[in-house]
C-alpha cells in the first residue's frame, strides 16, 4: 500500500477513501478497525506499528479530511496518548498485545499517577511496587482518577526503588483494574460531582511484562504520557464537569445577565464584566498565536500561559457572575439557575487553578522554563526517596 | 475599651468555644446542615441553659442576660470559627434587637432570650432587598382585625421559626403566626446549609402590631446595622478558622522534601490572609463598640465592617482552598463549608459595593 | 494573517532596533528628554533617510512608504522598548494618519513623510478630554480668511511643530502656522519628559481648512484609533522592556547565596508579568491587524488595546522598580523612567475605564 | 535623689520640676543638660547610666508630663537608638565618652549598615574592616545613608572575618566620618529629591575601642540597634521625604481632590475612594491594638502587619490619586499641583514597600514569626561568607 508523496494526491486519495468507506451509520468498532488497518488512524507512525511514517504536514492532510468528512479515528499518533506511550516504551509484545485494542478503543483505561502525598509533586510518589515471581505486588493510594470503575487497565507511576533518588525510582506499568487487590472509591468533589475516584491498591498484581520502559525508567515515560496528554487536553474539552463547557464559551452570557437583572447599567458592573470580556478575547488571540507559532515549528511561551489566563479568567468569572446575581448567589439548585451556575463557576473555577498543577506551580514552570530564572536550592538533590523528609 | 477585652469577654469567649468543640464539632454541623432542620435543638439549648446567649443581648428586665454588642460579637466570632449552624443571627440577633428596640410588650423577646421561642425577621423583598424605605409589603386594618400581604426573600431561619416579624411599608413591624393560612413559608435551596433561608409569602396574614409604629425605622435601623455588625463579627472568625487551617496544613504537608509553608508562595498568601484576618477583626469590633457607645459613627462603622468582613472571609476562605490544592476541592474536606457560609455572607444585607456607597454617604462623602 | 509577520516587517522590526541600539541607547534618551527641544534631530533624520519611517503609513502617492498600521505597530513596539524621544506618536502616527484620511491636498503630508516637517494635532480640550463631539474650539470664516479659537490642551509635541492642525467644533479641520500672532506655545512640565506636549491656546489665528468638512469626522476617528493602537504597541514594547530588565536582574542579583529570581516571590511576579507582556502584544497587535484590515471591529479592538496595554505597563513598570529593590528607587536607574512612561500613557486619549466603556458600546452591549 | 515610686507622687514631682525649669524660650543644649542631669532624659535607665532605674509604667508618667508640658528630651531610654546601642554593647570607655553628648544630642550620627550587594540580606555585608595596630581599616560601599555629610559617627556594620558563617564575622563600630577615606555622595531618588547618600569607605580608619561588643558579634548589636530603629520609626514621622507627611493623613484628600475635578459622582472612582478610606480607617484600628496589646504586655503580631498595610495604602492611594486627576496625572511640578501629587504619591509609595525590608521580607517575616511557617532551607548555612555564591 503505497501513499503519495504529495499533498493534493494524498487529500484526493484521502477523501477518495472516505468517500467510498465512511458512512455515518457505521457500527464505530467496524469503522475504526477500517481506519487503522488503512493506516490513517495514526499517519505517522511506521507501517510495523499500523502507520503510513508521513511526515506531519501530510499527516495534517490526512487529519483534515477527515474531519472535512466528520470522521473519527485519524490523528490517534498525536492524541491517543496510551497507544502513543505503548509505541514509545512498550515492549515488542506489549505493542502486539495493547496498539490495536488500544487504536480500536476497545480497552478502557485509566491514570494512576497522583496521590494523596504526592499532588503536585508527582515524582513523590510512594506507592510501592515490589518484585514478586514474574510480577510485581503493588501496595497504595491513588487519586483523581476518572472512569476508575470502567477501566481494564491503569496506567500507573509506582515506586520500585525507594533507595535511589526520587526521579530514579520510579517504573511505571499497565495495571490491570479487575483483580480483588484494586478498589475504587467515588471521590465527590466540593461541588457535589463525582467525576473522579480514589483507587486502592492492595496487593494488586502487575505482570512484569507490563511494565513500560526499564525498572527505574518511569519518570521518562510519564513525561511522555503527560507530553500526550497536554496535546489531548488541548484539543479536547477539558473539564471537571460536563457543566464546565458553558464556562468561558461566549461574551453573551455575563452581559445577558446583567441585562436580565437589570445591572447592566451598573457602571461598577460594567467596568467587571468588560474586564472579563476583554481578558477572554486576549486569551483567545493568545491561543491562536500559539497555534501559528506551534504551526511554524517554533516553541511558543504561549502555550505554558494559557492554563495560567484560564485560571484568572474562570475565578474572575465567577466573582462577576455571583456580583451580578446579588443574593440568589446564595442559592442553589436546579430552581435557582443564576445562584446554581454562579456557585458552580466559583467553586469548578478551582479545579483549573488546582488540577494539572496549581497556579503555583505554572508560575515555576513559567519562571523557570520560560523566561530561565534559576530553581530553587533543592536541598534533597541525589538523597535517596526513603531518606527525605515526608508528612505526617 | 475599644479593642480590650474585659475578663467576662473573655470567659464568655472561652465558654462558647468549649461549648462548640464539646458539641459542635466538624461532624455534628455536617449532620445538622444535612437535616431537614437545619439547627440542633439540643445544643440550642445548651446555648440557652448553659451559656444563657440566646438572650445575650436582651436587657435583664425582658429576661436576658443584659450584654452588649461587644458580647454579641465575641459570641458571633466564635460561631462564625465553627461554622455554627443555628437560628442565632436571624432570632437571638436580629429579632431580639428588633423587639427590644421597638420596646415590644408582647413577651416574645422574654421567650426569645429564654431560647424557647425562635423567631425570624420578614423583611428583604426583590426589588427593594434590605432597603427598607423601598419595602412593598402592606398592612391594613379591619375591624380591629390587621392584616399583611406581601412576598418576603432570604428570611433567616423562617422555617424554624415560632413566630414571625414582618415589616411592611411605612415601616411597621408585625407579629404573624406561622401556622396562619395566609402564610406560606417556602424553604430555599440554599448555597450555605450552615445557614437556612426562606420565602415567605403573606396573603392577608393575622398580624399583632409589635410596639410603637413611631419608633419602627429607628428600631430596624438598630436591628439591621446590629445583624450587619453580627454578621462582620461572624466572618472574621470564619476567616480566621479558614487561616489557620491553611497555616496547619501548610506546617505539615510535605512536597518536594519540604513542608509547603516553607515556599514563599504559600507562605506570602498567608500572610497576605493574616492582614485580612487581623483586619477584618478590627472593623467587626469597632463596630461592635460603636453599637455599644452608641457612637455618632454607627452608620460609617457598620458599613465598613460590612464591606471588609465579607471581603476578607471570601478571599481567605478561597485561598485556603488553593493552598491546600487537590485535597481542598473535594466534598469530605471541609474547606468548601466555609466557602459556601463566606460568599453566602457577601450577599447577606446587601453587597460590598453597597455597603461602600453607604459608607461614603455615612462619613458625609 | 493575524500575529504572523511578514519577512518584511521582521527586517523592518531589527533595522529599527539596530538603529536605535546605535543611536538612541539610555545615555542618549536621558539626555535628549533633559534637553530643551526633547526631541533628536539628527536620529529623526536617520529614521527618515535610513529607514523611511517616519512616512511609514503614507500612501505612497503622498511620498511614504504605503506600508500600514500592523508596520507602525512593529516600529512604535520597539520604539516603547527603546523609551524612544521624539514627535512620531504626534507627528507620522496622528498627524499623518489624520491629513492622508482627510485626503489632504497641502503638501503637508509630503513633507511630514520625508522627515521635513513635524506636524501636531490640537485635539484635547479641558472639559470635552480627546471626545471629538464635545469640542468648544471655534472657527469663523471673515473675509475669506479663515480664524480659529479655542484652548487645547495636552497636545504631542507642539513645541517641535512647523505645522500645527487644529481641530473645532464640528468637527473640522486646520492648518495653522505656530508662528502666528494668535497662537500661544505653552509647554507642558511633563512627567515623561521623553513624551512632550504642549497647552496651545488659539485667539483668532489664521488657518486654513484642511481636506474634506464631510469627511472630517471619519478621518478623527481613525486618526484617534490608529494613534490609540500605537500608543498601545508602544506600551506593549515598554512592558517587554520592563520584564526583560527585571528578569536580568532576578538572574544576575544574588541576596541569601542565591539569585534573587530563584525566589518564588521574584519568579511568580515575572511568571504573571509575561502573562501581561504576551497579552498586551496580542491585544496591540489585533487592534493593528484590524486596522489593517479595516475590520468591523477596530472600535472594539482598539479600545481593548488601549485599556489592555495601559494597565499591563504600568504594572510591569511598577512591578520592575519593585523587583530591583533599592537601586530602582534611584534617579540613575533607567527603571523609574519607564513608570514614567507607563504612568503617562494610561491618560492620554482617555482612561482605561473610558476604554472599557467605550469596548461595551462597540460590542453592541 | 530618690524618686516615689507611686505614679501619683511622681507624675507631681515631674509637674513640679517642669514647671519650676521649662520654658520654650530655653537654649535647647541648656535644657536638656538640665533633663539629662535630672534623670527624666532616660529614666529606666540606671543611675550610673544617667537614668532613675524606673520600671516602665513609671517611665511612661515621666513621658507623659514631658507631652504635656510639650518640653522634649525624655523617653530617650525608648528612641534614641544612638544612646540605646552604646548602652547595650559599649565598653565602660565607649559610655564614657559618648552617651552624655548622645543624649544631648551634640553629636550627628548615621547609619553605615545597607550597601549595593546587601539590601534585603543585611548579613550579607562585604565592607571590610581589618585589624590595623589599634585600630581597623575599612574599604567597601555603604547606600540610603541619611545625613552623612553632617554626622560625626556613623554606625558602621562590616565584616571582620569572611572565613566564617555570613552572621558570625560581622563587627559593629562607630566610625569617625570627619576622615579623607570617607566619602559622601548624594543619592537621587527617583521623585528627584535628595535624601540619602552613598558612603564610600577606601582604608577609613575607626579605633579598636569604637567597637560595640566583641568582634564577629555584630550581628547581635545590630539587632538591638535595629529594634530601637523601629520604635523610633513606629513614634516619628518616617519617609524618604519631607512630603510624605501628606500621604495617608486624612480622609479628606481624595474626597475633596474628586470634588474639585467633579468626579465625585462617578461610581467607579467612589468605590475605589471608599476602599482606600476603610483602609485607612482599618490600618488605624489595628494600629490602637496594636497599642493596647503592647501596653498590656503582649506581643502583638499587627506590628509586624503595619508596614506590609502602609505600602498597600500608599500604592492604592497613588493609583486613586491618578484616575482622579486624570490627563493631569501627566503633569509635574509646582504648576501643576494634582498631577505632581498623584505623581508624588505613586512613586514614594516604593519607598515604604523597598525600604527598611521589601514587601516580599515583610511576608517572610510574618509567615515565619508569627505564623510559625518554617523558613526555605538555606543551603548555605553554616559556609563561610566568601565561599557564599554573590552578584556578577
Amino acid at each position: 500500500m503505497s501513499t503519495p508523496d504529495d499533498p493534493d494526491a494524498l487529500r484526493a486519495e484521502v477523501r477518495g477513501w472516505l468517500a467510498q468507506h465512511h458512512s455515518a451509520d457505521l457500527d464505530r468498532r467496524e469503522w475504526l478497525s477500517a481506519v487503522v488497518d488503512r493506516g490513517y488512524a495514526v499517519p505517522r507512525w511506521p507501517a510495523d506499528a499500523f502507520g503510513l511514517g508521513l511526515p506531519d504536514e501530510l499527516a495534517r492532510v490526512v487529519e483534515e479530511e477527515f474531519r472535512r468528512a466528520d470522521a473519527p479515528g485519524s490523528g490517534q499518533d498525536r492524541l491517543n496518548l496510551w497507544a502513543g506511550t505503548v509505541l514509545a516504551y512498550g515492549s515488542a509484545d506489549m505493542r502486539a498485545r495493547f496498539l490495536r485494542p488500544l487504536l480500536l478503543g476497545e480497552l478502557n483505561m485509566c491514570l494512576l499517577y497522583s496521590e494523596p502525598g504526592a499532588g503536585s509533586d508527582l515524582a513523590g510518589v510512594r506507592t510501592r511496587a515490589v518484585r514478586d515471581g514474574d510480577g510485581f505486588l503493588v501496595d497504595g493510594q491513588k487519586v483523581w482518577t476518572s472512569h476508575a470503575a470502567q477501566a481494564d487497565y491503569g496506567m500507573l507511576v509506582a515506586r520500585t526503588d525507594p533507595g535511589v533518588p526520587k526521579h530514579e525510582g520510579i517504573s511505571f506499568f499497565f495495571l490491570p483494574m479487575h483483580q480483588d487487590g484494586v478498589q475504587v472509591r467515588p471521590l465527590r468533589q466540593m461541588t457535589g460531582e463525582r467525576h473522579f475516584n480514589e483507587v486502592f491498591l492492595t496487593g494488586a498484581r502487575v505482570p512484569a511484562a507490563n511494565m513500560l520502559g526499564e525498572p527505574g525508567q518511569g519518570w521518562r515515560v510519564l513525561q511522555t504520557a503527560l507530553a500526550y496528554e497536554r496535546v489531548m487536553l488541548g484539543e479536547t474539552n477539558r473539564g471537571a464537569s460536563t457543566r464546565s463547557a458553558k464556562q468561558g464559551s461566549g461574551d453573551a452570557d455575563l452581559v445577558e445577565l446583567a441585562r436580565s437583572r437589570g445591572k447592566f447599567d451598573d457602571p461598577v458592573l460594567r467596568q467587571d464584566i468588560a474586564r472579563v470580556l476583554m481578558l477572554r478575547q486576549v486569551n483567545r488571540w493568545n491561543g491562536r498565536r500559539a497555534d501559528s507559532e506551534l504551526a511554524a515549528g517554533t516553541s511558543s511561551p504561549l502555550v505554558s500561559l494559557g492554563k495560567l489566563v484560564m485560571s484568572r479568567l474562570l475565578h474572575e468569572t465567577g466573582r462577576v457572575q455571583s456580583a451580578i446575581a446579588g443574593p440568589e448567589a446564595m442559592l442553589e439548585g436546579e430552581g435557582n439557575p443564576e445562584g446554581d451556575d454562579a456557585n458552580f463557576a466559583a467553586m469548578n473555577a478551582f479545579f483549573t487553578s488546582i488540577g494539572g498543577g496549581t497556579d503555583q506551580i505554572q508560575r515555576n514552570i513559567i519562571g523557570e522554563r520560560v523566561l530561565g530564572l534559576p530553581k530553587e536550592p533543592d536541598p534533597y538533590r541525589g538523597v535517596a526517596f526513603e531518606d527525605v523528609p515526608r508528612s505526617g | 475599651m475599644l479593642f480590650e477585652f474585659t475578663e467576662e469577654q473573655r470567659a464568655l469567649r472561652s465558654a462558647v468555644r468549649e461549648l462548640l468543640a464539646d458539641h459542635a464539632d466538624e461532624q455534628r454541623v455536617r449532620s445538622t446542615a444535612a437535616g431537614e432542620l437545619g439547627h440542633d435543638p439540643q445544643l440550642w439549648k445548651l446555648l440557652a441553659e448553659q451559656l444563657g446567649v440566646t438572650g445575650l443581648a436582651v436587657p435583664e428586665r425582658s429576661g436576658g442576660a443584659g450584654a452588649g454588642p461587644v458580647e454579641l460579637a465575641v459570641v458571633q466570632e466564635e460561631f462564625g470559627r465553627a461554622l455554627f449552624c443555628g437560628p442565632y443571627l436571624g432570632s437571638s440577633v436580629l429579632a431580639a434587637t428588633l423587639l427590644d428596640a421597638l420596646g415590644d410588650e408582647t413577651g416574645h423577646l422574654t421567650e426569645i432570650a429564654a431560647g424557647h421561642r425562635i423567631a425570624a425577621v420578614a423583611l428583604a423583598e426583590d426589588t427593594a432587598g434590605w432597603d427598607v424605605p423601598r419595602l412593598g409589603a402592606t398592612a391594613t386594618e379591619d375591624g380591629g382585625t390587621w392584616r399583611v400581604s406581601g412576598a418576603k426573600r432570604f428570611v433567616l431561619d423562617a422555617a424554624c421559626a415560632d413566630v414571625l416579624l414582618v415589616v411592611t411599608r411605612g415601616p411597621r413591624v408585625f407579629a404573624v403566626d406561622p401556622a396562619d393560612r395566609g402564610v406560606t413559608v417556602q424553604p430555599l435551596q440554599v448555597f450555605d446549609p450552615t445557614r437556612r433561608q426562606a420565602d415567605v409569602r403573606f396573603d392577608r396574614a393575622t398580624a399583632q402590631p409589635v410596639g410603637d409604629p413611631d419608633r419602627s425605622a429607628a428600631a430596624l435601623d438598630r436591628a439591621l446595622r446590629t445583624a450587619e455588625v453580627m454578621l462582620a463579627a461572624e466572618q472574621a472568625g470564619g476567616a480566621r478558622a479558614a487561616l489557620d487551617m491553611a497555616v496547619d496544613y501548610a506546617r505539615t504537608r510535605f512536597q518536594f522534601g519540604r513542608a509547603i509553608g516553607s515556599f514563599q508562595a504559600v507562605k506570602h498568601l498567608c500572610a497576605d490572609l493574616l492582614v485580612e484576618v487581623e483586619s477584618a477583626h478590627s472593623a467587626a469590633f469597632a463596630a461592635a463598640w460603636a453599637l455599644a457607645e452608641d457612637a455618632p459613627q454607627i452608620d460609617e462603622h457598620t458599613a465598613l465592617a460590612q464591606a471588609f468582613c465579607s471581603e476578607a472571609f471570601e478571599k481567605a476562605a478561597a485561598d485556603n482552598i488553593q493552598i491546600h490544592g487537590g485535597i481542598g476541592f473535594t466534598w469530605e474536606h471541609p474547606a468548601h463549608l466555609y466557602l459556601r457560609r463566606a460568599r453566602t455572607g457577601t450577599r447577606l444585607f446587601g453587597s460590598p459595593d453597597q455597603h461602600r456607597e453607604r459608607y461614603l454617604a455615612a462619613t458625609g462623602c
